[in-house]
């Protein structure tokens, strides 16, 4: 494992306290966590709050995310781990200002359970909560019997919608209708070329041959679905296109946004060859992005792959919120 | 029968087997999770014995000083069912400290917390059949052991390890093996059970 | 090798392709090129024309540069091989307004001769045409008897001030006085985990063991100056801060802006590590960045490593010139 | 004496050697360069070969086509290099097609283009001793394979390679050895020389 960084104990507060004293006009860290508020206070008066996080590890996501127009506060746990509900809950009594704060939590057992437990503790201090579990990803089967779909790159989109609506005043109950309007327009499925190494750990979370790629992987390096050889890019698309189509039923007069999503270490160069092949597929389908970002938004580490996200906004107004100017780090 | 001494020795030799076996925790936690399960159970563990390091002063302060050290710094899946599993002991603890009913009540609340059950190839998969043997006067190291072993073949309907689906069998469950410590060093220590 | 491609030898045209495809909004293909001129044309009239380029594989430089208040076009080459001189003419006729162009050329040996053969046809043109050569690397000594030494991250703030006041009106001339006041102030150094990989080659620049780190590399996976063993983040930003300070003479009450580079495959996490300790270095020096961004701004395709950029911006006004609003895909 | 006939048979074996070697050269670009040599070199010279299928009317053409082909389909250093080489060639050949005087012209385009003279470890240590050779009379295999070798030993001073300083001795410089290949299919073409 060669990584720059120092004892791999402190990434997560080293990584912290650099990302927050190198942007302190969009962060400001609160004492004794590793929650970010937003720094610019004005922006979040009389608004409902948007608060989000997660492990560490998925940079730029959360904290890249917050500033006006997207989230208010971002939590960052250690790497791949859930942040605890204390610091949740800090976070959502920093940025509320009486309007209700709202919650973007990403499905996972430890994430439900540590933003669940930092509700009912600001719920204690009279704070309206409510929130949204987002759970885009395509690669595992949803049903009773297990624990439901992950929540991946999507969920970018997610802060990106509802940090709109609650700029432009949008009150707490309206962004969760909001939100369970568009979680099932949205969908993700990813494939990786080599897993992601957690720095406490040491060594990637699962081997790869030269030839082999995974297919149906979350963002924590747990293994996929299933294990295939490389494929052209152009190849990669089709399935991952095909198992969208399964999903959304994708129609030529139906409007989409798209998210290509790089996992860490994935060039742009292959992000942008990729494009070319989807816009190619779509095209072959009589479709046209309505809306289209590239790039790292919601990555594994060092994960090398790419998730393709697509959501259907299809007589809504998403495109908007979508367009809607934001001032963060990662989001222009 | 517990008391706020053998209570702190059993919590305490439990973070020593947590310290001692945490790349073997994070190892279990690699095929059929994100590699973390050791070092989250290691940093709440370490706070769970600075906490104790004062002697809390009855057996509910002790639990909740235990619940609290475990949801502020485990993190993850496993640290809301840990810390929720000490919570309600601690809550149960006002009214009543036998072990069984303690553990009954803590196993009910990890069960509502985390909406697992038998079978779903977690850490309920040990306190059940523990609880379950603690209740009937009947805890042996080869229950808990057996009961370790037998999330081995399962295939995973909770927590991370369900995204492999089939590929989950095979593996033991981390959180399983953490529990296994709790309950190992529950029997060990004097004057428990 | 195992990337997400088509067929090696048509990386850069899919690449492009998927590019302006996917923001129409800021970019136009030039038909026959892989020239891409800022779509915005609007933004562009009667001003000097800012034009830039080189080897494809550092992406998002320099395409993603493109728009109002940074470059009118940028011009893609082979990977890792400057773009040839007609494309380059056809980006300078394409943004001419009338105000003469300026180029921003990366000092690499083929840079410098196709941007100056493209300077020749356009003279033959009648567009006027000035341009500055980058040399911000540190890690070669620079000598009559050298190539000089080589154009790398700074590049990317050289962009960005002569946007700013290209935006602003400034003329050809002024362009050319502010760039050459600009580049003896801006230096940069990097170190290298491992080296990029081409897709036409199929194997990395150069291989280094699981514990060796190269010092002193530039963006074209050529092997740098020293092999290391590695060392933790502290270590590093204090060898490579140490260089810096060698070369600008870093003061308490001088005004620095910052720009830690990721080189493709390095996470942000490692960034944002490296970011607080060299807040920290500095700081021990008295010193505060009045301007820093992190990030991937100028890769080598899929390099681990990181390089550090400083600019004294003391008793000038470039600190206006780098907040100046932008609108492009990878700098907001 | 050049024609238009054995130039293009000059060219074109040329081209067959470029391509033959394409990997080789991209190796020789790697431990001092960014190993794209081959690749360039290959792309342009496809280039010049689909310019000359259509038989040019005369010297002077045949020079600019396969000028404006190197020029726009090379790319890097070596593409202006060659490129302005054969400009020279082109521009020189309206008033005399004595090889050594063609190439002579050549030479000093390379050396003005590029700023760059003999002992910098460039293609221009194989121009100097072979032009100088064609201008006596006493071009030889042997003169050829040993300007190429000569840049074994040398510290680049031009070029990418410079950046190694003295990590660029103990390797043929690539341009050098492209240019080997020039200079021998000229050799080899009946009735040039
Ligand atoms: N919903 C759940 N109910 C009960 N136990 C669970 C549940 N989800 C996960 N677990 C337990 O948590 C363990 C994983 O803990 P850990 O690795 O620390 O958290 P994470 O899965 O968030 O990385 C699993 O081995 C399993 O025993
Ligand atoms: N300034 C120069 N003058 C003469 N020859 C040069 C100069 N710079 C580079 N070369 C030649 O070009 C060759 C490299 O060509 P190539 O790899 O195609 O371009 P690049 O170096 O831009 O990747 C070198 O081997 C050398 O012979
Ligand atoms: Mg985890
Ligand atoms: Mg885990
Ligand atoms: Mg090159
Ligand atoms: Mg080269």
């Amino acid at each position: 494992m060669k990584k720059i960084i120092n004892d791999p104990k402190n990434v997560v507060e080293e990584m912290v306290d650099g990302l927050v004293r190198s942007y302190p006009q969009y962060l400001t860290k609160l004492p004794d966590t590793e929650a970010m508020v937003r720094s610019d206070q004005a922006s979040m008066k009389g608004k409902v709050g948007l608060v989000s996080g997660g492990g560490s590890g998925h940079e730029p996501a959360h904290a890249g995310f917050v500033g006006q127009g997207m989230l208010s506060a971002a939590v960052a746990g250690q790497v791949f781990t859930s942040p605890t509900p204390d610091q949740i809950y800090a976070a959502i009594k920093a940025v509320d200002q009486g309007k209700g704060v709202f919650l973007i939590i990403k499905n996972y057992s430890g994430d439900v359970m540590n933003f669940d437990m930092a509700k009912d503790m600001a719920e204690l201090d009279d704070i309206q909560v409510k929130s949204i579990v987002v759970d885009d990803d395509i690669a595992v089967k949803d049903s009773l019997y297990t624990q439901g779909r992950r929540g991946v790159a999507g969920t970018v989109l997610m802060h990106k919608i509802l940090g709109a609506a609650a700029d432009q005043g949008a009150s707490l109950d309206e962004l969760e209708t909001l939100a369970n309007q568009v979680m099932p327009q949205l969908k993700t499925i990813a494939v990786a070329l080599s897993a992601a190494t957690v720095p406490e750990v040491g060594k990637p979370g699962f081997e790869l041959a030269d030839d082999e790629i995974e297919f149906g992987v979350g963002i924590h390096s747990e293994p996929g679905y299933r294990r295939e050889k490389i494929k052209p890019s152009k190849a990669l698309v089709q399935e991952l296109l095909g198992k969208l189509d399964d999903e959304l039923k994708l129609q030529a007069d139906h409007q989409y946004a798209v998210l290509v999503n790089g996992m860490g270490a994935t060039p742009l160069m292959d992000q942008y060859v990729f494009c070319h092949d989807l816009l190619d597929e779509l095209a072959a389908r009589d479709i046209e992005p309505a809306f289209m970002k590239v790039g790292n938004y919601m990555t594994s580490i060092d994960m090398a792959g790419i998730s393709l996200t697509l959501l259907d906004m299809t007589t809504t107004n998403w495109l908007d919120y979508l367009q809607y100017p934001v001032k963060t780090i990662a989001w222009s | 029968m517990l008391t706020v001494e053998n209570t702190t020795a059993w919590l305490n030799q439990f973070a020593a087997q947590i310290e001692q076996h945490q790349s073997y925790l994070s190892e279990l936690d690699t095929p059929i999770g994100d590699g973390d399960h050791g070092g989250n159970m290691a940093r709440g563990l370490a706070a769970v014995k600075t906490a104790l390091a004062t002697q809390p002063a009855d057996l509910t302060k002790l639990f909740q000083a235990t619940a609290m050290a475990l949801i502020s710094k485990v993190g993850g899946a496993s640290g809301p069912l840990y810390g929720t599993a000490f919570l309600e002991m601690a809550k149960q603890s006002k009214t009543d400290t036998d072990l069984g009913t303690l553990l009954a009540a803590a196993l009910a609340g990890i069960e509502k917390r985390g909406g697992a059950t038998t079978g779903d190839k977690t850490l309920i998969d040990v306190w059940a059949p523990v609880v379950a043997a603690v209740q009937a006067g009947k805890l042996t190291q080869t229950v808990i052991d057996d009961a370790v072993a037998s999330t081995k073949p399962m295939v995973a309907k909770k927590g991370r390890a369900s995204y492999l689906g089939e590929r989950s069998a095979g593996h033991l469950d981390p959180g399983a093996v953490s529990s296994g410590y709790l309950f190992t060093t529950l029997l060990a220590t004097e004057g428990i059970l």
